[in-house]
């Protein structure tokens, strides 16, 4: 699955070479950061969906942490690299990514969902500093994600457009039309990750409505695509950097487990859309913490 | 009649134990989901019929569509998704193939308005009751408990053309003791009185009998109303309680524009000119937080209904 | 006045020739269409310039979000479909990604109401001005002839939020002179009189002038009102009207739910409860025929408009 | 792509052997007559659309003249198979072969889309004998098709559904849920036909919005899927032939040229939506009556 760091190399140049062993240590610390965050706030919040949020960690951490050219005090900074997260319910793993990038304070993330804090249920653009566009209605960020991927070309931005969809989100026909639609606009600026947790909110995706052979629907639709392991920071890193040497819209498909890192929400349809008690909470961290370098701090920021 | 009340359940919960009543009784009904069906609670029945049960995944035009095409083919589709997609993701779906030729799909949607609570405003359906109120053909329906969302849905087998029925997400007070062997007109006076008539659906009904009795306190006579059919709406009914009390209060869990405020406005000026204040959602969408609090936030409460009572009564008749 | 007035010319044409010259004055705006650009008049800006213009093929829902994307990226989006599709097929996408953000899209749909003719009822848009209303901070507009519609495409270019703009398919004959500068408050008195207020919006403004004729023989003054910009609607201007003539009949090629009729019914029964009569379709789809002769079977003339007005004059003040 | 007699034999049995050249031969008459009813009713309604009627001829009277089990005089019955035109606009080739067939009087033909005639200008099922359901809004068909079919099987019905689309109209994404749900309820009474006359109201699909490789497509989402000439009678008889022999969805990629059959409505967008004038319509039958069989008379049901 991995090139050669040559091949490697970023189309616009600015990736390093190949992840050295403790880049890809410090991008798994991340995630695994990312992923109490998401433990912590959804407790916190009583309600939200953590399933979606642990299957996407170490996918948003790789982006926020090595691939993303952002400026947290400048959010809406021209050339920036968007990220869109289309499947708008992991919003914890995005809210707990910006906040350790320094988008705003990590305070915040307590008060997910409560009234009045600006980290909405799902994502909302005009309060969540950071958050490039609004989602939670599921199928329509990838549109979204043409309609910016075109505002940057015609303005010669040399961003690139990085979304994340669910598998289950896949599901929905409007994801179709944006897949057509990308490869016929010949979207060099576009990478569609799909976190294939194998899992919605009714049972296992291949049960309720069966949306494999991912890879072969996005290459009939006229783009490259390829299989990852979505936990594999390596392959992770890998793919989002071939995916920019691409001449048109690249798919990425990311294998995933839905609750990962947390062993009683791993694969089980029950974490989708429900909190851990405060006892679940503490196990769940306690197993994070397991996976924690021992003696390492709680980092605040790149 | 409090005392013997059932406790409070949700009328999502009474769709899912009528609809799993009514498909041991009927062959012919069959159930769809797009990848809600525990909440909305169809999968109960898909427990209990998997053969009769299509869960069709994240796709609620598809959902409706094959809705329509299992009514053509002599089945009684139950449709089920949150009200904020079962509208407004389908709404073409549902106009063309369901509403246009009159067929016997009965969405019952879960999840209306504002007490979805901290998922915020993608996941909150302020719209859902003006949109299929636009829809020829079209039954419109907002129980207000759960004994009345059952007497819905039970009744809806034997109903013709389409129908869209409004469950919501959070227990809520029951306000009938027994389960209704029907809908009725569709509007029950609950309360007779003599000064302002009070219009409510839904979650809103039990609010504005509370409202009355704050009202009483000053020594206004409220009539309480709660309009379960919102479309086609009792204008008998609700033309006599506005002749009655010469103005009125609307209060939904819905945008104030289209819906029940909507309904009542056209009737009365259409029919008995009377002042109309509406309480709902004023043109805004919704936020996160926990359901009180938003019913606060959205001045859906009945001290807010009896506070906007009392100034339609000061203007009543000007 | 009639004897300067430019020739009938529909409201789309305005809508591809206002574009075109926008696009030339902005290079921020961007079009998109849906396989429909030749019937929209957006394939005028597509010619002229090819780089901003987005032909995204029958897929309403991703030209929608695309719009959606496109203004996040700093661009000014008009997209364009037909009324019945932009609307009803794309509303969750304009609810969720347009709407609820408040982005500067505009949505400029063509063939709005049934003077669609031959094709039939799932092409004739009967709810989209319901449809669009119940969204926060949209503005909903319906251009009344040529001129009009010109005004409201250049001026969309300016306003903040997103944007509604019905626009027709057969000619029209011209009602406004000259452009206007733009709509200004949405609400332009045509005719002033003391019986009866008119209210009409798009195609029927100019009926509404014509009833106003057929009622002066008949000593009855009938005051006539535009009304262009349905949301926000101007109330002043409409209770001040109101309280003028004490009753109303509104007059739109759409259903008598939510749209004009229920707009202004809202106002008038919050404001100055005064008896209102809608003229429009009477909650059924439309079917095929030529445009004049849907007219007449859905009443929507200027004869039928002077009788329901007479009706309502009638139990004016009951 | 012809397969042996015996191979096509129909699941169900009740195909007869292989077209006989009379029988193909009788069979392009049909299609002929529909060509020449679809000129003249749009002629008369001064509206319509000519072009997406004439390349569906030949696969409709295929259907209609050889393939449907159906009873004209009683349109419901409950065995019969069902025919979706899902590209609805492509209603006067529907209604000239259900005219054709003793459906409803072919007098009727010459009040399409006049006021109070049932003859919509998309299909109405509540209007039409025969018009098994209501389309006009694209997209729609193949999820009712679905629905249909689902009907079917609960009732142990034998009847087929065969369900026509439009090239364009496969831009839609509710066709790809529609394709993704029909594969995973196994549908075997389910065959979409697909009328890929390259054309599109705007233009060419691969210009406008290019939706090929079709058979790609649908194989990816689960479906059996072969390419056909749509105007070679015997290739489109052993493709629905073939069609009802799969164990599941199957599709057919027809090949078809737009407006086919008169010289200039070919490969011309300008015809899809426009009435001849009649002048042209004239012209029109003339080129049709050429390719008729000589001294034929205007046959009237089958
Ligand atoms: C249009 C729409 N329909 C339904 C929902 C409700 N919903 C929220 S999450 C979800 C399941 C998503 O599954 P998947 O895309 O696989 O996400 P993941 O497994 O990564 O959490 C559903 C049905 C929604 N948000 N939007
Ligand atoms: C949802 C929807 N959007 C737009 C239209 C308008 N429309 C009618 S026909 C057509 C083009 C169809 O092209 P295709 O499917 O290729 O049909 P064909 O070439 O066979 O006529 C369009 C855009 C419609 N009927 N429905
Ligand atoms: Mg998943
Ligand atoms: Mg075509």
């Amino acid at each position: 699955m991995l090139q050669s760091p040559k091949t490697r190399r970023g189309a616009l140049g600015f990736f390093s070479e190949r992840l050295s062993p403790l880049e890809t240590q410090k991008l798994g610390k991340k995630a695994n950061l990312l992923r109490r965050d998401i433990i912590r706030m959804v407790a916190a919040a009583g309600s939200g969906h953590p399933g979606g949020s642990l299957s996407a960690a170490d996918i948003i951490a790789a982006l926020y942490f090595r691939v993303l050219r952002q400026k947290p005090d400048d959010p809406r900074w021209p050339e920036r690299d968007r990220f869109i997260l289309s499947k708008g319910h992991a919003a914890p793993a995005l809210y707990a990514a910006l906040a350790r990038s320094d988008f705003f304070p990590a305070s915040d993330l307590v008060n997910l969902r409560k009234i009045d804090c600006h980290l909405q249920g799902h994502p909302d653009m005009h309060k969540t500093p950071g958050v490039e566009i609004s989602s939670g209605s599921l199928g329509q960020g990838l549109s979204m994600s043409i309609g910016m991927a075109l505002a940057m070309r015609l303005d010669r931005l040399p961003g690139h457009v990085y979304t994340l969809l669910g598998d289950g989100e896949s599901q929905e026909g409007e994801v179709w039309e944006a897949a057509m639609a990308a490869a016929h606009f010949k979207l060099q600026n576009l990478t569609a990750i799909v976190d294939v947790n194998g899992l919605q909110i009714d049972g296992f995706t291949k049960d309720v409505m069966n949306v494999e052979p991912l890879v072969e629907k996005y290459t009939a639709f006229g783009w490259h695509s390829r299989a990852i392991d979505g936990h594999d920071m390596e392959e992770i890193i890998a793919a989002l950097e071939w995916s920019r040497t691409i001449p048109g819209p690249a798919a990425i498909i990311a294998k995933t487990v839905k609750g990962k890192g947390v062993s009683f929400m791993e694969n089980n349809a029950g974490w989708h859309g429900k909190a851990p008690s405060a006892r679940e909470a503490e196990q769940a961290l306690a197993e994070l913490e397991g996976k924690k370098v021992p003696g390492e701090g709680e980092p605040v920021g790149r | 009649m409090a005392a013997e009340l059932p406790k409070p359940r949700a009328t999502r919960e009474a769709y899912g134990d009528a609809l799993l009543k009514l498909g041991g009784l009927h062959e012919d009904i069959v159930a769809l989901d797009a990848d809600l069906s525990g909440s909305t609670k169809s999968g109960k029945f898909g427990g209990a019929f998997p053969d009769r049960f299509f869960n069709v995944g994240i796709a609620e035009a598809n959902m409706m569509n094959m809705a329509a095409g299992l009514a053509v083919g002599g089945k009684i589709p139950y449709a089920s998704t949150f009200a904020v997609f079962a509208t407004g993701r389908a709404f073409d779906q549902v106009r063309q193939s369901i509403a246009q030729p009159n067929l016997p799909v009965r969405i019952c949607a879960s999840h209306g308005g504002i007490t979805v609570g901290e998922d915020g405003c993608s996941h909150q359906s302020v719209e859902d009751i003006g949109l299929m109120r636009m829809l020829p053909n079209m039954r419109v329906v907002v129980p207000a408990d759960y004994n009345q969302a059952y007497a819905a849905v039970m009744e809806s087998y034997v109903l013709p053309g389409p129908i869209y029925i409004r469950m919501g997400r959070p227990v809520v007070p029951p306000l009938y003791e027994n389960t209704p062997s029907g809908l009725g007109s569709g509007a029950d006076i609950l309360r007779p009185g003599s000064d302002i008539s009070l219009f409510a659906c839904g979650i809103m009904a039990a609010k504005a009998l509370a409202a009355a009795d704050e009202l009483k306190k000053r020594d206004i006579s409220a009539e309480v109303v709660n309009i379960s059919v919102l479309k086609p709406i009792d204008e008998e009914t609700v033309v006599d309680s506005l002749s009655r009390t010469g103005c009125a209060v609307t209060a939904e869990e819905h945008s104030i524009i289209g819906g029940l405020g909507g309904a009542i406005s056209q009737v009365a000026s259409e029919h008995i000119p009377v002042r109309i204040g509406r309480l709902g959602l004023r043109d805004v969408f919704g936020k996160s937080g926990l359901p009180d609090q938003l019913l606060e936030e959205f001045h859906l409460t009945a001290r807010h209904l009896a506070e906007l009572s009392g100034l339609v009564l000061q203007s009543k008749g000007c």
